[in-house]
């Protein structure tokens, strides 16, 4: 067994050495996060520096940008496999990788967050249905399941494991079905991104946060799962770019990167068009009615109106435009400025719908709530990046990920 | 089928797999799964608090000298709350945070758990367990020397403020013993005994009757920041009627200003002086009581004494507090000063009050007795919503005392504060002089030993630096507190006392009550620790020292000692925890004065005397002088009190601490309150650090920008600052009599001030 | 979603807060904190993680000396209705576990330490901050674990706690009731008071069934002069204040500057 | 899964030796004594191990006391003024009989000389303590609904010796509130005390009220 390789043939890897090296360094950040995971485990959440004010802080914010970030796994298994993009199936498997990252770590970060962890699990046998913590907590668990079996194929495929008749039989099998799954994927998807907008967006008590419903659901329901289906992709493509720039690589044929980027632009432009809806009837009509002004949500100096700007526009309506365009795509600046955009705008909305909707006080005689995290929670924040890091590197190094590395990149 | 090195890995998979699927078969994850939530739900470091039959029992709270009944409730046999009682006529039922909180002071960590004897430093916190019999051996040693050595003037003792028999035990024993030196950290109480003493004639202290009184003038009384009985002043509070006017005159918008019907900021200090202008307008504009000026009262126009020597009358005094001059000294405009006097006159049972805040520092004689004056000017004297005099209560008869002659001798030497000599006639105790006195006696101290019973003089005597240095050269200190705070921590011995639920404690006359109310606290458990009732350990020491001494207390305890002394009481206090004496003296004896012209005196005869002009005499304006020039302390820093702090020689308890606003504390430090267009000037903001000095000290502080203060003042919260007790109740902030000292009032020694000048840097 | 449309339910309790006879001195919360077993730490003066069923303010209302004004302002958990009654008050619709309940015999919202595993939705739901999370293991030094009170369970480190309208005294007092055979029967005023109102010293806090004619709150609420905190959210507190100044009615909820407290129209 | 094991034919130069490798039979068998292993473990000793077995302090003869005392359990275990259970009996209801042994009993004389004469409590060990989070209304059971103590605790009225009581060592828990069934499937045997856990409780309220109660009824 020692001779057979491990690594995928016909491409090319760096040295053992200098992986190892690579590996060390991330794990010793990984092992920081660990450590102080371990911390708050045991001493509790008086490591952190939220409060009663914040109960909602850091690790929610790094929760829903993860997941949302995460939604080019579901968005591109929905182009793929259920619209028929064949020309996506070249970056499938990355944004499964992704996928699986980003939503084991929420997983992960959800633990830490709660304050006793050994009762997690009353969330699921003392279900209270009408929380749409419950709702993120199911679909959550179930898609990450989800993306496990998307993500068991790709493992069966390194070299060593192929050899098994088994395995390989089991990794037939599994592509077969996999439209199935990806379908349920998506399915599971739509309802937890919606869940996580519903999470702020039913808080009737946080003017900031509140939005009216449609039928059960809060209007940020449906614009997490947008955004998340428009920004998500655009986290694939920073993930591939960045793949790219450190194996000094070109991974992904420039075409399926623009198809991508041109379904996510039109995505953003339509998910940024209504979400200025929902802000101008939020300003105008929601919060007055309970006695705010939009200004009254912006009074603080953290917390300013040009927030809202930088969102909306900088983070919105200029990544979408220039996906839309052929001339953007085309140009690698732009279109990597318009993906780094979109990523920090999908990350920002998630950030003002945590951490804003608790600054914001609530009587004349409240000031504005503030809140610095400890270096526990930015310790087992960084975690999950270690953690992904070393996914990605192991996935890269041992796995047929990218299809067209090959092709693009041939071993003379 | 063979194991090998190569397929014991691919078995033992199998084997673990089979093992995983099997198990997950068994009830073993789920059970503890749900096991291990269980056992969060029951850390074993979690308490589970001990359930028994729910019982009650009555007392009286004796954590300062309000005497507010209260029941303890019991689970089993733990007391776990205390609550209010509905049927006691001082607090019906109300009580105050510290009342409420009162277990914490019992179960505390500040406990002091046996008797302990000094083994480092004075204040070095060393400290060896001693028996009670070793303890007292060392006390009644050293007493027994001092008397040896013919000093027995040199024992001083320093009681608390609550009154009762024990101070009159303790006395006992000191006189027998041979030292005058009894004394008590004076309050704004004492200030108006003694203008009882100096208008009446009387022993007693005033008793304002604020239930039937329609209009209530306070000239700056925390009346629901814990003055008096703060159960009943809350309680008062609530169930006034529409009709009653209350109107609170301070430089800072406190909390009872903050609840009067109306709030009239004053220059600080300058009350006595509105005080007399009010008098001027309702003298000028004849709408004082002329009945009772004309009939019953002595110096309010000018007279001519036996010897033909003309003297001013208070009407006279009255002629320099014009609206004008009032209106300049007080920063009062005048038309205010007018409307309040006639509204004052025009009420049918208006009644003034002072003291300041909880009325921690007496104030100046002068002032009490202006105040005093609107209310005889009234005639609101004796009679319902007025200003009653609650007697000293009459106990049984001791048996007689015999004394040896170093007790006589010792008893004729001048008592270490002055009181009642020369200087101070009518002042019965003047602790506030002592460090100074000890300060500038150039040899030795003329206090040997110190014993200290239910008081803190080391936190609560203003200046604290020169307190501490006075401390420093007595040479034996014997602390008898239940709990570790700054005096007992800085003694040589501590002979602790069972804290208030566990003792015998008779608590007479509530302060500010308009009658006469005696309770009985009752111990409601056995002690916890290793204390003793401080009058069984006067009690032991007497029959130790043998003698007089031992033939003065014939008692085998404090309770004996007790029953005797309340004699006819003690059957009901027993049974009921509470007598109330309600005298409403007939007409002809209301007006009975026993002062030298048998009348309400506006000219207080006993201050006159030798080489005493009539205005050192009358109730002139006579403002405090306060420490520190103007120019380099250009502010002005004034305590503040609030129902939520202790003020007095207990520490907050951690309940009331909790209780306590950001705005006030802050982690280890105060803030300071000032006004927003001072800290404008001082380029000062909100929550900012500053540097706080006076020429008494300094400290470091935090900002609070608060619009109800006066611009140009720095309040700061007393309570705070405690350096002795546990970390629960120590280091919070900076006690105020670290920046303030005394000042001494000309006309009765007591303790005058009410600020000092302050000067506050950003830093 | 299941409907019900008992507006009218047998008893909901709740209380009044005359702000005009608060003179903020705390009794309130001394009471509570005895009653229920809240636990201390050394510093307490971050309010921000300051265990407080029910927290004072200090409202002021601007003006510069000595215009200025003062008002406290006790604030215990609203026991919200929710929005049109149904017993979804904020933190009842977002509990993940049902570690609150919205009890339909008394329309108090309960918290259960043991089921809550402190995932602090709760507390992002509420407005008022009526709800604390148990940051630190309780300590109780010295001898003081011996004042804790069995009717009440101490609570453990990870979990929310908060105002529970002193719920063990109606278990008590129904209890009683049942022994002496008048279960049947409503609870008399004085059969069942929380602690705060029982402390206050000046009658302040007046407590009650809402619904009960012969209950004091049940007039109280209708005065002129009470209202809801942040009432135009639509949480349907059953806590009301009273005051005469409008000044405080005005800090009591947000109102755009053309609208006046009181006058509002019933939009919902 | 894994016992339809593949025979490596299309083994590469790897595996010269075909015998090393594992065979699918070979996997079954371990897969089934992996199986059936855990299966004995978790559903025999894992119950022993996880319950500490404690005797009482005295073994008690409910039925002698109920031959003797005139009111039934009531005379021992009664409710207080204000409609609290007290539960077991403290020492001072013992004494009323007990104040020097009545019998010649050896239990009897080990307990008046342990604890009566130095006036120390019986450490009793109560097999249906629920946790201090719940708080449980004799009066509405007993008083209210008319139940009989025999229909949630047993006929431990009519016992002659006191059973030994476990205690789960991970919650500190009586075993009786679980039951003494692991599976805590069927029915507990005629006699024995009901189980009483929180499902318990609301089973039971939905059969009798049709509610299974709000968490305030039963929580403290």
């Amino acid at each position: 067994m020692n001779g057979m390789p491990l690594i995928p043939a016909g491409v090319n890897r760096c040295s053992k050495r200098r992986f190892a090296f690579w590996m060390a360094a991330v794990t010793a950040v990984l092992v920081w996060g660990v450590y102080a995971m371990f911390l708050i485990w045991y001493k509790g959440l008086n490591q952190t520096r939220m409060n009663d004010a914040y109960g909602f802080a850091l690790w929610i914010w790094a929760d829903l940008s993860v997941i949302a970030l995460g939604g080019g796994a579901f968005f591109s298994g929905f182009l793929t496999y259920i619209v028929g993009k064949d020309k996506l199936a070249n970056i499938i498997n990355f944004a499964v990788i992704i996928g699986f990252i980003c939503y084991s770590s929420a997983l992960l970060i959800l633990t830490i967050d709660i304050g006793q962890p050994l009762r997690g699990w009353f969330i699921f046998w003392h279900a209270n249905v009408h929380s749409m913590l419950t709702e993120v907590a199911f679909c959550l668990s179930c898609y990450f399941a989800v993306l496990t079996i998307e993500f068991i194929p790709l493992i069966l495929e390194n070299p060593r494991l192929a050899k098994k008749p088994f395995l390989n039989h089991l990794t037939h099998n599994m592509h077969g079905v996999m439209p199935i799954f990806a379908a349920t994927g998506v399915f599971l998807s739509f309802f937890h991104q919606g869940s996580l907008g519903g999470v702020a967006g039913v808080l009737y008590g946080r003017p900031f946060a509140y939005r009216e419903h449609v039928f059960i659901w809060p209007w940020t329901f449906f614009l997490f799962t947008w955004s998340a289906a428009a920004c998500g992709p655009c986290f694939t493509i920073l993930g591939i770019w960045l793949t790219e720039k450190i194996t000094r690589k070109k991974l992904v044929k420039q075409d399926v990167i623009r198809l991508l980027a041109k379904i996510s632009g039109w995505m953003i432009i339509t998910y940024i068009i209504a979400k200025t809806a929902d802000t101008l009837y939020w300003a105008f009509v929601t919060a007055p009615s309970r006695g705010f002004t939009l200004m009254d949500f912006y009074s603080s100096p953290t917390y300013n109106i040009g927030l809202l700007f930088i969102e909306i526009v900088l983070c919105g309506f200029v990544p979408g435009l220039i996906l839309i365009t052929r001339k953007g795509r085309e140009n690698a600046f732009l279109l990597m400025s318009a993906v780094i955009l979109a990523v920090m705008g999908v990350s920002l909305n998630r950030w003002v719908m945590v951490l804003q909707v608790m600054a914001v006080p609530l009587f004349s005689f409240d000031d504005w709530f503030t809140y610095m995290p400890s270096w526990q929670e930015v310790a087992t924040t960084i975690l999950p990046v270690a953690y992904g890091l070393i996914v990605i590197s192991l996935a890269y190094r041992y796995l047929p990920v990218f299809p067209q590395e090959q092709e693009l990149n041939p071993i003379d | 089928m063979k194991i090998n090195r190569r397929n014991f890995l691919t078995y033992t998979t199998a084997a673990a797999l089979g093992g995983a699927a099997g198990t997950l078969l068994t009830p073993v994850p789920w059970k503890l799964m749900d096991d291990a939530a269980i056992w969060t739900q029951n850390w074993p470091w979690t308490p589970v608090p001990e359930a028994g039959p729910v019982s009650y029992k009555p007392s009286i709270c004796t954590l300062c000298p309000g005497g507010c009944g209260i029941y303890v409730r019991f689970s089993g046999n733990r007391p776990v709350k205390i609550e209010g009682m509905k049927e006691h006529p001082v607090n019906k039922g109300a009580l105050c945070p510290m009342g409420l909180s009162g277990l914490q002071y019992l179960y505390g960590p500040d406990r002091v758990r046996s008797p302990l004897k000094r083994e480092g430093k004075r204040g070095e916190g060393k400290w060896k367990k001693i028996t009670w019999d070793e303890a007292l051996a060392a006390v009644t040693e050293k007493l027994a020397s001092l008397r040896k050595l013919e000093e027995p003037q040199s024992v001083a003792c320093i009681t608390g403020m609550e009154g009762g028999t024990l101070p009159s035990l303790i006395g006992r024993f000191l006189t027998v013993y041979g030292s005058p030196n009894l004394m008590r950290q004076a309050t704004a109480q004492d200030a108006g005994a003694q203008a009882v003493f100096l208008t009446q004639g009387k022993q007693g202290t005033p008793g304002f009757d604020i239930e039937n009184a329609d209009f209530i003038l306070s000239f700056g009384s925390g009346m629901l920041d814990g003055w008096g009985a703060p159960g009943r002043m809350s309680r008062l509070f609530g169930a006034r009627n529409t009709a009653q006017r209350f109107i609170q005159i301070e430089p800072r918008l406190s909390d009872t200003a903050a609840s009067a019907n109306r709030w009239i900021g004053i220059n600080p200090g300058t009350e006595g002086a509105l005080a007399l202008g009010l008098a001027h307008i309702i003298v000028k504009e004849s709408l004082y009581n002329k009945h009772f000026v004309e009939t019953f009262t002595f110096g309010f126009n000018d007279w001519n004494d036996e010897a033909g020597v003309a003297h001013t009358g208070f009407k006279a005094l009255l002629e320099g507090y014009g609206p004008e001059n009032v209106s300049r000294i007080t920063g009062i405009q005048e038309a205010l000063i007018k409307s309040l006097a006639r509204e004052f006159a025009g009420s049918s049972r208006p009644i003034a009050i002072n003291g300041r805040g909880k009325g921690a520092l007496p104030g100046g004689m002068n002032e009490t007795l202006a105040v005093h004056a609107l209310n005889a000017l009234m005639g609101n004297i004796n009679k319902t919503g007025g200003l009653y005099v609650i007697p000293e209560l009459t106990y049984a008869k001791w048996p007689d005392l015999g004394m040896d002659g170093i007790a006589s001798r010792g008893m004729r030497q001048p008592r270490c504060d002055g009181a009642g000599g020369d200087l101070f006639p009518n002042s019965r105790f003047l602790l506030n002089r002592v460090p100074t006195l000890i300060n500038t006696t150039k040899d030795g101290s003329p206090v040997e030993a110190l014993l200290v019973v239910d008081a803190n003089p080391m936190y609560t005597l203003p200046d604290t630096a020169a307190t501490r240095k006075a401390f420093e050269r007595i040479p034996f200190i014997v602390s008898f507190s239940s709990y570790m705070d700054e005096t007992a921590s800085y003694a040589d011995y501590i002979l602790p006392d069972h804290s208030p639920l566990e003792r015998y404690q008779d608590v007479p006359a509530p302060a500010g009550m308009s009658h006469q109310v005696i309770s009985l606290a009752v111990p409601v458990i056995k002690p916890l620790y290793d204390t003793r009732h401080t009058g069984d350990a006067f009690i032991h020491m007497a029959k130790a020292l043998g003698g007089f001494i031992e033939e003065a207390f014939p008692w085998n305890g404090y309770e004996a000692f007790l029953e005797d002394t309340l004699q006819g009481h003690w059957r009901i206090l027993k049974k009921k925890g509470v007598v109330e004496i309600i005298e409403t003296p007939a007409a002809s004896d209301r007006f009975t004065f026993n002062t030298a012209s048998a009348k309400y005196e506006f000219y207080p005869t006993a201050r006159a005397g030798t080489g005493k002009r009539d205005s050192d005499v009358l109730p002139a304006y006579a403002p405090a002088i306060l420490d520190g020039d103007e120019k380099t302390f250009n502010l002005i820093l004034i305590p503040c009190d609030s129902i939520r702090m202790a003020g007095d020689h207990m520490a907050s308890s951690p309940f009331m601490t909790k209780t306590v606003d950001d705005t006030v504390l802050k982690k280890q430090m105060t803030l300071v309150e000032i006004n927003p267009a001072t800290a404008l000037k001082l380029n000062l903001e909100e929550g900012g650090k500053a540097l706080l000095k006076t020429p008494k000290g300094k400290a470091s502080v935090l900002i609070h920008l608060y619009e109800g203060i006066m611009p140009g003042l720095i309040a700061m919260p007393r309570g705070l600052g405690h350096t002795a007790y546990s970390e629960y109740l120590a280091n919070k902030g900076t006690n105020i009599n670290e920046l303030m000292g005394p000042i001494e009032d000309p006309a009765s020694g007591l303790d005058m001030a009410w600020g000092i000048r302050a000067q506050l840097f950003r830093v | 979603m299941k409907e019900k449309h008992d507006y009218e339910r047998a008893r909901r309790y709740g209380m009044v807060i005359d702000l005009d006879k608060c003179t903020g001195c705390g009794a309130c919360m001394v009471g509570c904190y005895m009653e229920n077993n809240v636990p201390f730490k050394p510093d307490e003066t971050n309010k921000l993680d300051s265990i407080n069923w029910i927290r004072v303010y200090k409202l002021n209302n601007g003006k510069p000396y000595p215009e200025t004004e003062i008002c406290y302002l006790p604030m215990p958990c609203m026991q919200c209705d929710g929005v049109d009654l149904h017993g979804h008050s904020p933190c009842v619709s977002v509990c993940p576990a049902v570690a609150t309940d919205y009890d339909d015999d008394t329309g108090i919202v309960s918290q259960i330490y043991t089921r809550c595993f402190g995932c602090r939705y709760c507390m992002a739901a509420c407005p008022y901050h009526a709800r604390k999370f148990n940051w630190w293991d309780p300590v109780w030094p010295a001898d003081m674990k011996k004042a804790l009170s069995p009717d009440v369970s101490p609570r453990m480190r990870g979990v929310v706690e908060k105002c529970s309208f002193c719920f063990h005294r109606y278990q008590l007092a129904r209890n009683k009731a049942y022994f002496e055979n008048r279960q049947n029967e409503p609870l008399g005023e004085d059969d069942y008071q929380t602690a705060c109102a029982q402390a206050c010293p000046t009658g302040t806090i007046t407590f009650g069934d809402l619904n009960n004619k012969a209950h004091a709150v049940h007039q109280l609420k209708t005065s002129p002069n009470a209202f809801r905190l942040l009432e135009r959210l639509g949480t349907n507190p059953k806590v009301y204040y009273l005051t005469a100044k409008n000044w405080v009615r005005r800090q009591g909820d947000n109102y755009l500057t053309d609208e006046e407290p009181g006058k509002l129209k019933q939009k919902r | 899964m894994g016992s339809n094991g593949h025979h490596h034919a299309a083994s590469t130069k790897a595996t010269p030796d075909s015998a090393i490798q594992a065979s699918g039979w070979g996997v079954g068998l371990f897969f089934m004594i992996g199986f059936a292993g855990s299966l004995l473990a978790g559903w025999i000793l894992f119950p022993e191990m996880l319950y500490s077995k404690k005797k009482q302090p005295i073994d008690f003869n409910h039925a002698v006391h109920l031959e003797t005392v005139s009111d039934g359990c009531d005379s021992c275990h009664y409710f207080e003024k204000d409609g609290s259970f007290t539960g077991m009996p403290d020492l001072s209801k013992c004494v009323d009989c007990h104040e020097s042994a009545q019998t010649g009993n050896p239990e009897e004389i080990k307990f008046v000389d342990e604890y009566v004469t130095p006036g120390i409590e019986v450490p009793w060990l109560n097999y249906s303590k629920q946790p201090d989070c719940v708080f449980f209304s004799h009066a509405a059971h007993v008083m209210g609904a008319g139940m009989s103590c025999e229909s949630c605790h047993g006929d431990i009225g009519t016992s002659e010796h006191t059973r030994v009581y476990e205690e789960n060592r991970l919650t500190g828990y009586s075993r009786d509130i679980w039951g003494k069934n692991i599976s805590r499937l069927g029915k507990p045997e005629p006699g024995a005390p009901l189980p009483m856990k929180m499902n318990d409780c609301a089973k039971c309220h939905e059969e009798k009220t049709g509610r299974k109660g709000a968490c305030f009824q039963c929580h403290k």
